[in-house]
């Protein structure tokens, strides 16, 4: 079930070029699946106006504290990087579906592929397979590696191979270029990322099962108002989807790309 | 005995609160949060004779207190909405205004006619300003003697009191008001969104995809309070005011200058539970301002 | 060789930047803060030919990402205007926009053939738009041929370039355009402020004593963005754009949608500096999107 | 010379109820003069949008600080009280002419007449009149007693009267009613409060010299707006004075009441 809650700062952490990690406790966590996402107030003013959609990179059910992670970039996650440990956020969540964790099965490997801040989604996806006994390969697009995070922790859950734009970590390259260097085997994919990314992913493995998470401008976040739909590629005529409703994450073919 | 109870034609509601068309769907995702029991009335998404797609995203980008938004009139079509949605709806006990666009003055009177019959459907909304779509709405909502005859060809169909909604683009809106009370309007909705445009930083090119959008939230406050300030010294039928309310104060700033129940849109995908916390907090309002009943608020600008 | 530079008709301006009229008296006070001769240009408050008063108070009051005035034209009149506050100009090295305003077209002409002699007035502005006053002012900015005949008259007397200031608040901003170009206006300015009003929480009164005021601020600019959008399209005469202009970045997208110097209004209210501060930020910009001379964006999201 | 400062909060302290202490640091308390007035940006974002106008309470220019003391009512005074220690807030000032010292000579007696958050500014013009030597007799008026402030600095400073609506503190009433019951005897008085406070002052006294401070809307604060004209008295027609940068201390009798 959704809720709207005021959620305590447990720590915020920069912890790469404008990337945050920010730690919040509070009774919505207990519902959350990786691949789900939040809706976040970052002030109390109209300005910004909009909730600010971001992903749950971490779930700790014990502690009711999640993680996000995320680039400050605009004003709105600016100003969300000012909070400090106690102060509290306005939350709504969680919200959507998230990634299948039950199509990979114990024993089969999962390719993780993430790029800039679709990373994020995929490390408690990682977790979650790899405590099912799936075994884990990630590959990770970034822009250069100062904005690169979690390594150490990507690399505990399993193999780990970066593409950096300018080179300056793993192959130089986008995420396919560490596809031909490194041919991983692998049973189903999972993926969150940039469009253009997600398009080579499906094109680069036509016949793999994968499931691929989408970002789409929101107002509401929750299928009310029309502002995050997708085509998708068959069905009746204007078939569509909401990506804050019926996603995120959806079957490897089912949006339009 | 209620404080906060409202009679207008059409609509016996337990309070002025409802959500705004648009903004709200068709009431499924926030029945999920709360009772939509609890509200005034529910104004669903405008309703067309056929699916309509809408537009391109993106379709939504954030202004300074406001938000642009270019959906489109995005709806599942008549079909649809009254075999689906309105079946849901009847499940609550709460009057539903139904948003009614078109291309055509036939389509506008034929989705009038037919949804009008449904049976927790208690009054109509026209949408004639829509600024959205390439044909249909605001082109309507921007010539009075349009309005009129559009009002009155949904008025003849009609089976329950017909509301129109009003487009705040025109030189002049109290010409607007004036038609379409003439053509037999039963009350009016006002305002609708105003046109605007964002660019992106970089490219320079509009942020949505159709270019323009719908500028809505707290930044068109002052221009909806005006304009229903203004519209309510010229019609002698009943106003729904909206644009750019919030909370419980804004509430009260619209029926100060006169309208008779108030519509929450941007605000509810900001606090998605801005309409029962409004509803909530009215009643110690209305203490502050030592007013039994919220009707007494109406209009008192004027006097 | 600066890449801020910009000629338009009657203007040579070291940078496409310059406060709004009314928002910046006649250069005074902000001349104890700054060395005025950093400006593009400077738009005076509007002058009328006799002395006027104004409107009571309070004149201003806050509203969601923006504030509404009701000043009502207060100036010395022309005399003084000419012999005390032009002359005070004079000390800057800086081309003025002589804002007219007036109640009879014969006002206008009148202010229009005196002010446009004075040395330091390289262009008017004329005010066909002010929502504040009852005569005058917006009335000759909503009917295009009334707003055409306006531009004439003027044009015929003035010995610099005219530009002719809109109102948003029309239902079609393209047609009052087309008529002041059809009229002989050697450019535009836009937007004015949109009527709104604010009500007071306790006693349900307009803030403001005229009751409406004049919107403008960050709220604004979704609307005039669109408005300069679209008149760009359609004309041939330079803009100059302003509504809610507060940083490098609206710059960028004013001259994106086409606009050929922009306006700074009631951001001078908020950073005093902000116009200097602008204009020191422009070139970084410049710099991010790869663009040598400003005038490059110019209607950029068209291209 | 006005200037536009980020100063640094020293101390923020609630001294009554919704009434707050602050206390800020910065060059631009050199210049500062009693009745002047600070104009105050309360947020980096547009909510709310305009200034503040605040009067100065206390200057001490050895430490470069200065006080102001605020009742946070609005969305923009409440913004103001959530400052901590450290923390910088956006100032323009000082603005206006401010009480005239030297109209009260040493030797005589001033009387200083102050109402709700009119009072503020009359303790540092106190101040300065006892440390040129004249004697001080302060009449202040207040709702009630919870939003009473400074006792302790006005009683230091001179006899102290207080006027209160429900009777909580001193005479119940008004300060004329102070004035009836006590008859204080002066040279000179000045003064700073509600409209109908200044009204019924300038009646009471009307042989006595006199000085007042105004309030009005603002939006520049710097006399280019033309937001917060008065009418003057006499003069020519359609003489006015704006309260930001011709006041906000005016002459009795100099402004129509
Ligand atoms: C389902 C989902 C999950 C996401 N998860 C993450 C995450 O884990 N970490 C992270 O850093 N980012 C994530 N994003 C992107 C994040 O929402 C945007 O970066 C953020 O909204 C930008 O806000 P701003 O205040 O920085 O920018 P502004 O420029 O101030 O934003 C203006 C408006 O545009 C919207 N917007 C801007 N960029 C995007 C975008 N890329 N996607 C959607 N809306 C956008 C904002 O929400 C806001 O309404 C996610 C987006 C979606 C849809
Ligand atoms: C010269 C001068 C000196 C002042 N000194 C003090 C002082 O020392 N201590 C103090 O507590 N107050 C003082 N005030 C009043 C103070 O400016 C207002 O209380 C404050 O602006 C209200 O802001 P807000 O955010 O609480 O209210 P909001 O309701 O959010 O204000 C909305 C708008 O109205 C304006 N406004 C509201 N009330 C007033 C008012 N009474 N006077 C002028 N503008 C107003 C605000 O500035 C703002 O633009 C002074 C006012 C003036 C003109
Ligand atoms: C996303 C969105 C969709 C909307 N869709 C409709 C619609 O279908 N029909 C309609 O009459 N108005 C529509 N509106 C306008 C609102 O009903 C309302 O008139 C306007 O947003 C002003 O109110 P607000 O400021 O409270 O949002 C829409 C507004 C938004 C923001
Ligand atoms: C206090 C105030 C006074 C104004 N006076 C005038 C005026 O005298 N003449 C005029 O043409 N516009 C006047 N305007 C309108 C501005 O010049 C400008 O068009 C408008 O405020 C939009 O720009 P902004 O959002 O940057 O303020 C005034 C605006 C304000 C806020
Ligand atoms: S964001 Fe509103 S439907 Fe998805
Ligand atoms: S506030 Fe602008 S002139 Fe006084």
């Amino acid at each position: 079930m959704i809720r709207q809650q005021k959620m305590t700062v447990v720590a915020q952490k920069q912890i790469a070029t404008n990337i945050f990690e920010l730690t919040l406790q509070g009774e919505l966590v207990q519902e959350m699946t990786p691949g789900q996402f939040v809706h976040v107030k970052v002030s109390d003013s109209y300005e910004p106006l909009l909730r600010r959609p971001i992903s749950i990179a971490n779930i700790d059910k014990d502690k009711q504290e999640f993680t996000m992670i995320y680039r400050a970039e605009g004003r709105g996650t600016q100003i969300l990087s000012t909070n400090r440990e106690g102060q509290l956020v306005d939350v709504l969540g969680p919200i959507g579906n998230g990634f299948p964790v039950e199509e990979a099965q114990p024993g089969q490997t999962a390719l993780l592929v993430g790029g800039g801040i679709g990373v994020p989604p995929l490390h408690e996806l990682s977790k979650q397979l790899k405590a099912r006994g799936v075994n884990v390969i990630h590959v990770l697009g970034f822009q250069s590696e100062d904005v690169c995070f979690y390594e150490e922790q990507f690399s505990a859950l399993g193999d780990t191979h970066y593409a950096t734009v300018d080179g300056t970590k793993g192959t130089k390259g986008f995420v396919t270029t560490v596809f031909d260097d490194v041919a991983p085997q692998f049973d189903v994919f999972y993926s969150c990322g940039p469009l253009p990314m997600l398009r080579a992913l499906e094109q680069y493995y036509p016949d793999k099962k994968g499931f691929m998470s989408f970002e789409e401008r929101m107002a509401c976040g929750i299928g009310a108002c029309f502002a995050c739909v997708c085509d998708t590629t068959e069905g009746q005529d204007k078939a569509y989807v909401k990506v804050c409703s019926d996603g995120p994450v959806f079957p490897k073919g089912v949006v339009a790309l | 005995m209620s404080r906060l109870n409202m009679t207008l034609p059409g609509l016996e509601l337990k309070n002025p609160i409802m959500p705004a068309s648009g903004c709200f769907g068709f009431g499924r995702e926030y029945a999920q949060l709360y009772d939509l029991s609890k509200l005034g009335a529910i104004m669903i998404k405008a309703t067309t004779v056929e699916t309509r797609r809408g537009n391109p995203t993106p379709r939504v980008a954030e202004t300074a207190a406001g938000m642009l938004n270019a959906i489109g009139l995005q709806n599942p079509g008549i079909d649809k909405v009254m075999n689906e949605e309105l079946k849901f709806l009847e499940s609550y006990d709460v009057p539903i205004i139904a948003n009614v666009a078109g291309t055509e003055i036939e389509d506008y009177v034929e989705v009038a006619r037919r949804i009008s019959a449904a049976p927790n459907v208690h009054a109509l909304e026209l949408n004639i300003s829509c600024p959205n779509v390439k044909c249909g709405g605001i082109q309507f909502g921007t010539d009075p003697e349009t309005a009129k005859q559009l009002t009155a060809a949904v008025k003849a169909v009609s089976e329950v009191p017909v509301y129109v909604k009003l487009s705040p683009n025109v030189t002049n809106i109290v010409d607007i008001a004036k038609a379409v009370e003439a053509g037999g309007a039963d009350g009016i909705t006002m305002i609708n969104t105003l046109v605007g445009m964002r660019i992106h930083e970089h490219t320079g090119k509009p942020v949505i995809a159709n270019g323009t959008g719908g500028l809505s939230g707290p930044a068109v406050k002052p221009v909806a309070i005006r304009m229903v300030y203004d519209v309510y010294k010229a019609v002698n039928i009943p106003i729904i005011g909206m644009g750019g309310v919030t909370c419980a104060q804004d509430v009260i700033d619209f029926m100060s200058v006169g309208a008779s129940a108030v519509a929450v849109g941007t605000a509810n995908f900001v606090d998605h539970f801005v309409c029962p916390n409004i509803i909530e907090q009215l009643p110690a309002k209305l203490d502050a301002l030592g007013v039994n009943h919220i009707s007494e608020l109406i209009g008192r600008s004027h006097r």
